[in-house]
């Protein structure tokens, strides 16, 4: 289980391959990366400004995972966050949830991305045309969360 | 003293990312923090206003106007997050 | 929209990067790779055979992803299917599905997978210490995609 | 004639994974075809039995007892999948 906040770009066929040789009960690798898109809202989107809340952002992410755990059979996990300014098409998060089954490594890797828009301490800023603006929590992001809560 | 942290949105309409604070003896938890706050006026009374969409964490849990605040707690506020 | 059936190894880096560079609107992408397990129903495995059906593999398997995009907002989507002789810890199949929102991905990227294992045509042949045996068909696999059909 | 072909466990323990066939004046469907080669005998009996798990596609599609077979066609027979 691993969690990682960074700058830089993320390799994904060197994490999921780093994850597979590690363990060979695993047979279903379920992951997501999220990407900036070049228009929000109506208007084009030039750069996109991720600030994060350190220490926290670490904390709430495992708790995430442990969640994840609690309900899922995950045989491994890893979260990578990127900050700082991105432009469209780069990538932002990656999500990969290793088990033994593919019905839990979706369940649990979609749990975790629902959470981390809703809980986990990051903030987005997008310039457009118009100037910089902070962009708002999205209401369908509370609702996808809540989803989990029964 | 408290640490006290402003994030994204509220960081630049307070103008300050971070400030240490002498708690005042009446404040005993983050609701009421949180009216002290905005008796500072200007960006603050807009910021902290009851009405405002506003989150918060004691010592990076997320907390409530309930939370009790004592001596050495680190506190942030923060708009409602957009990371993933 | 994309169908591979191949023996050589598949880089899921390379192709995520092929999707997102050619669509700004791509926001989220879901995806899967399957693993060749050590053990399966309690014994070990040594190597994993895979046969195919050539020409209704690519037909069927592009067939599941024109209903996935009946059902959701799919922009791209990418399956790779692998055959020949595996060992544990090999990589079997891969599933992309990009997106605008995650939902939509998380959602057909699992459909389509549900699919492949129960309606297109592969035949997985396990080696184990008690020699060569196809493997059956699991009953959940069924029930896993009969979830879609309501 | 028609095109038969045999797939995983039915090719190794029928010893053909293809065949040619010309086509049985009786034979309208993939049921009827199905009886008429479980009468082979040995092997063929016991993997076109009735009860035995087996799927079918003609012209690689699905397809059940009642789809129609006819000259030309290629016609598969197959365990049930496990690929993925």
């Amino acid at each position: 289980m691993n969690v990682r906040v960074q700058e830089q770009d993320f390799d994904i066929s060197a994490e999921i391959t780093a994850m597979r040789s590690g363990n060979p009960k695993i047979g279903a690798i379920a992951s997501f990366v999220g990407v900036v898109r070049d228009v929000n809202d109506g208007d084009s989107v030039a750069t996109m400004t991720l600030e994060h809340y350190p220490g926290m952002t670490e904390k709430s992410i495992a708790a995430i995972i442990e969640q994840a755990r609690g309900r899922w059979e995950v045989l491994d996990a890893l979260v990578v966050h990127r900050v700082g300014t991105l432009k469209p098409t780069d990538q932002i998060v990656l999500v990969i949830v290793a088990s033994t089954h593919r019905g839990d490594a979706f369940a649990a890797c979609e749990f975790i991305m629902d959470y981390l828009k809703t809980q986990a301490p990051f903030w987005k800023k997008e310039l457009t045309p118009q100037g910089g603006r902070w962009v708002d929590a999205r209401v369908t992001d509370d609702k996808a969360a809540q989803r989990w809560e029964k | 003293m408290i640490t006290l942290l402003y994030f994204a949105r509220l960081r630049e309409s307070l103008g300050t990312g971070r400030e240490e604070l002498a708690l005042p003896a009446a404040v005993k938890n983050l609701g009421a923090l949180r009216v002290y706050l905005a008796q500072r006026g200007e960006a603050w009374a807009v910021e902290m206003a009851a009405g405002r969409n506003l989150r918060a964490a004691v010592n990076q849990t997320v907390a409530t106007a309930d939370t009790a605040v004592t001596d050495g707690d680190e506190v942030a506020f923060f708009p409602p997050v957009t990371g993933g």
